[in-house]
């Protein structure tokens, strides 16, 4: 069940430029799932609404989860002043997560562009949990450059093949042309990442005739679906609002790329 | 009608009418609002709350005093492309655009959700023609579990103009006085905030005969990103609320006390216990928290006990001994 | 007159006219308001900096665009009784009631004090009746180094009417080609956001011979002190202003940009240099800092290096590309 | 010359419930005296204006100035979590401050009301430090109850003379119950406290016909005389405002009882 509530920082380090690595406290984890996101909460006054933060990894007890985010405004910013010890309000566990399921017995292909890559820790190592010898995990991730926060980590669930824009690491280019360069193939894709790397993605799993499903992004407000702000426009009336509208907050943040129009 | 209408009219006696029944030393949060008595002033603003099944798993929606709805119009509405929310300077914009599923989904799937609780249901009804407006508030009349409906003519967000009835005098009074010949339950017009003199609309809104009056509606806002140099919403501009916006809602809702007899239900970024006491004393019989669920999900609840321990503290015995007593 | 309003008509083209001298690399930050052509576009709100001698102590004047002085009428005005000001959330209210000296003291005093610095002066006029503010303005006449008038018909904290100037479009119209007729310099009407459509009064000024316009002035609000059941000003309501209504300000800002061809100096909770960069982006060709100037007395300077700084980052080589360039 | 600046906090204690003793490390300290005060700010962005505080002392060396302040809001609030080494922006030294050297050789009242004692702490030293054999200091506070803070400091400078509202230390009543009872006499007063007793202490002064100087409050923004909301009404034109106002924060706060009307 949702809850806000008041979490402790175990530990906190810069992975990358601007990119951090935080662990934290809660008893949220317990039900927390990969692809699933937390609301964090500012302390300064002026800076009021949660942040979504994907999870990126949840410690076996359940009792800590760890995000890794960007410094992208005031909010992460504050975030990154936070010290072992410090408390922080956080709220979730928010939206539906990743059917790693659907990756049991098949080639997988782990797609991940930026800072879409933290929650494929998660997935990554929810999928191997449950995986048979012909679950084959393949993580396809893009970076800007040979800053490739959390690949060694990915590595531990299978094999990372590396797109850099500029070409520092690995393939010059963006995932696809990695696959496409490396002669990769799958069954079933999950993706997380900006938005023309998700649309290449839906268009490449559509000629393939392979599920994908892909997290989204939007402006968020309450994060818990009752504001209406953050949605998505669907292939189908959806069942909750009645318009072509998702909640990407609550009905997402992860669809099958078909049921969206992105 | 007439007989809620009379009630309706003082801000101060309905509450006294029925205080007399509550025991010693328990402070009495009953409020009245066109003659419909609420347990509680705390209430939700329209389209921060949905119909309370999101925020149902964060709070006990018995508790509140009414939840009011977010707009429903005649048909499904789609809504404002994204992105339609940024964050602004101690509140936020919105340009939802009233998305909503229409009035037949609500019937069947919202009011019966609602009905399980002990709270009074205020249906928040918009629509882009009278007729729109006409329609909802029809089929709601079928539906006595329905306490009050709350008329949205101030949505900035809407082009077709439905804002137009909440900024134009006459064009209020013409769509109050048309509403109240279908409405069965008492009409609560909404006001909007862009106008240069909110007496005049509340005025109007009296005078065409609406029951009770709720306000503020959303400021017009508007961020631009100056790294891309493109507007943050795709609308351009948004609604803002948040604490921000506090100061200039209680001036108005105090205004409007002075102006007019109508109840007032007041909000406009209240956050916390404190701030709802602020609005009461400026002239509300009954408070919203709208925004502020999205940054504590349990506001009401806590705006709630906030306002009852300010009253056992200050020995206030009724809720109706803080409406509108500022000096 | 006639050759500056020319220049001032287009926000595009003046700052371009004379931006070719300046030296690569270095951006150019000089504007241009109704043909006065400023070296930067930072500037003071009037009444949060007086006529610049207190935040002498903090700023280096010198580094200005342009000082806006404290309103100024032709007799001494005591202002409002006390308490005058009140903090809000992200921001304040002041009723300060345009306390001043005088036109006499004023020109004795407070000119020659700016005229030893190398900044422009913009006077701000203010005034009970359209005599009183034609007695201003014809004394500022006689003063060369006065570079452009700013008009007060929107100060909300003043019971005589001069805000009813800035709520009527009429009598916006009327004032405005009143002055018109006794100005040397060009006048700058201030608008009053407290109106329905801020663009039907920028083009009653407009059509009445405006030079130029800023906006926005303070936005009315009310605070309650809840355990004393008092209002905390004793003015009860009081001008709002402040980075909370930041957000309102852009939108306007932009309304009339898009509604009138008349340079605007932006203004309205800028706090940093990204606010001021907003401001220019929605249209404005200058902007002032206000009450952030209380919470940070070097504001003023470190929007106009933080401007200097975007440009330089940007390689936006003139201010002038950045006037209204948001899409 | 008046500058905002960080200073660092040396030590912080709450010396009465919701009373507290904050120590700065602070350079402005060289140029503080008596009566005048700092502007402090909140660092959350929420509340903006600086909270004027009176400054209750100066150490010796000019590097580090005291106030003592009450919780009255969120900004005193937020100072109250302040300690040893945190950093905190300050404002000043602001106002006039207390003509010391109008007691030298006299017989002096200090007279103080709750929260408006600490500065009469910093004044009893000046007077002190300059004093000859004639100087005679007479502290009288007055206090809502046992909570006498630093009247056991101000012993040091003169004999000190308490009344509490509840009569639980020295005289029932206020500081002008307590001269009467006490049968005490001065040439100079020079007091700082709530409104009522600072009219009470005007007139007692006009009825004896000696000055006294007092330090006024009023809610301030800028506290460095530029927007004309901290005033109050003044017998004479006011030199600077050319009306009957004159600015307490700049002008004042201490004035000579019989130029201002309170």
């Amino acid at each position: 069940m949702k809850r806000k509530v008041t979490s402790k920082v175990i530990s906190q380090k810069e992975i990358s430029p601007a990119i951090f690595d935080l662990w934290l406290e809660t008893d949220l984890a317990a039900e927390a799932r990969a692809g699933q996101f937390i609301g964090v909460f500012p302390k300064d006054k002026s800076t009021l609404l949660p942040r979504p933060i994907s999870i990126c990894k949840v410690r076996e007890d359940g009792k800590a989860l760890r995000i890794v985010y960007r410094i992208a405004g005031q909010g992460t910013r504050e975030f990154s002043g936070l010290r072992e010890g410090d408390e922080v309000q956080i709220m979730g566990p928010l939206g539906n997560g990743f059917p790693a399921e659907a990756g049991l017995g098949k080639k997988v292909f782990l797609m991940g562009g930026g800072i879409g890559i933290p929650p494929m820790v998660e997935l990554a190592k929810e999928i191997k949990k449950q995986s048979d010898d012909n679950t084959v995990i393949q993580s396809i991730m893009g970076y800007r450059d040979a800053d490739t926060f959390l690949s060694e980590e990915l590595g531990k669930y299978g094999e990372v093949f590396i797109a850099t824009e500029d070409g520092s690491v690995g393939t010059k280019g963006n995932v696809m042309t990695a696959i496409r360069e490396k002669g990769l193939e799958a069954e079933v894709i999950f993706a997380c990442g900006p938005m023309p790397m998700l649309r290449a993605i839906k268009s490449y799993a559509q000629e393939k005739g392979i599920p994908a499903y892909i997290s989204l992004e939007e402006h968020m407000a309450c994060g818990v679906g009752a504001c209406l702000g953050c949605v998505v426009k669907t292939r189908e009336v959806d069942h909750h609002s009645h318009v072509n509208n998702a909640r990407i907050c609550t009905d997402g943040p992860v669809f099958e790329a078909g049921d969206v129009e992105i | 009608m007439a007989e809620e209408r009379k009630l309706g009219i003082s801000r101060e006696n309905h509450t006294k009418s029925s205080s007399g029944e509550q025991k010693k030393g328990v402070p009495d949060l009953r409020t009245t609002i066109a003659g419909v008595e609420f347990k509680n002033p705390v209430m939700t603003a329209s389209g921060t709350f949905g119909s309370g099944m999101e925020y149902g798993e964060f709070v006990d929606l018995n508790r509140l005093g009414a939840v009011v709805t977010k707009g429903v119009a005649n048909v499904p509405w789609p809504g404002n492309p994204t992105p339609r929310v940024a964050e602004v300077y101690g509140g936020m914009l919105n340009a939802i655009g009233l998305q909503n599923p229409g009035i037949d989904v609500f019937m069947e799937r919202d009011i019966p959700f609602l009905k399980q609780y002990d709270t009074k249901i205020i249906v928040n009804v918009c629509g882009k023609s009278v007729q729109d407006y006409i329609d909802v508030v029809e089929r709601l009349s079928e539906e006595p579990a329905v306490a009050l409906l709350e008329i949205n003519v101030s949505c900035p967000n809407v082009k077709e103009g439905a804002i137009a009835f909440g900024q134009k005098a006459e064009a209020l009074y013409n769509i109050t006085s048309e509403l109240k010949k279908h409405a069965k339950q008492p009409i609560m017009m909404k006001l909007s905030p862009n106008v240069t003199d909110i007496t005049e609309m509340a005025r109007a809104a009296e005078a065409a005969g609406a029951d009770a009056l709720s306000l503020i509606n959303t400021i017009t806002g508007m961020k631009i990103d100056i790294y891309k140099r493109k507007f943050v919403l795709a609308n351009k501009t948004g609604g803002m609320s948040g604490p921000a916006i506090k100061p200039i809602a209680v001036r108005m809702v105090y205004q409007v006390a002075q102006a007019v007899k109508l109840p007032i239900l007041g909000m406009g970024g209240i956050a916390t216990a404190e701030d709802a006491i602020e609005f009461l004393m400026a002239g509300a019989s009954a408070v919203s928290v709208g925004a502020m669920n999205f940054v504590n999900p349990y506001a009401t609840v806590e705006v709630l006990e906030g306002i009852e321990a300010y009253m056992k503290k200050y020995q206030v015995e009724k809720l109706s001994d803080l409406i509108g007593v500022v000096e």
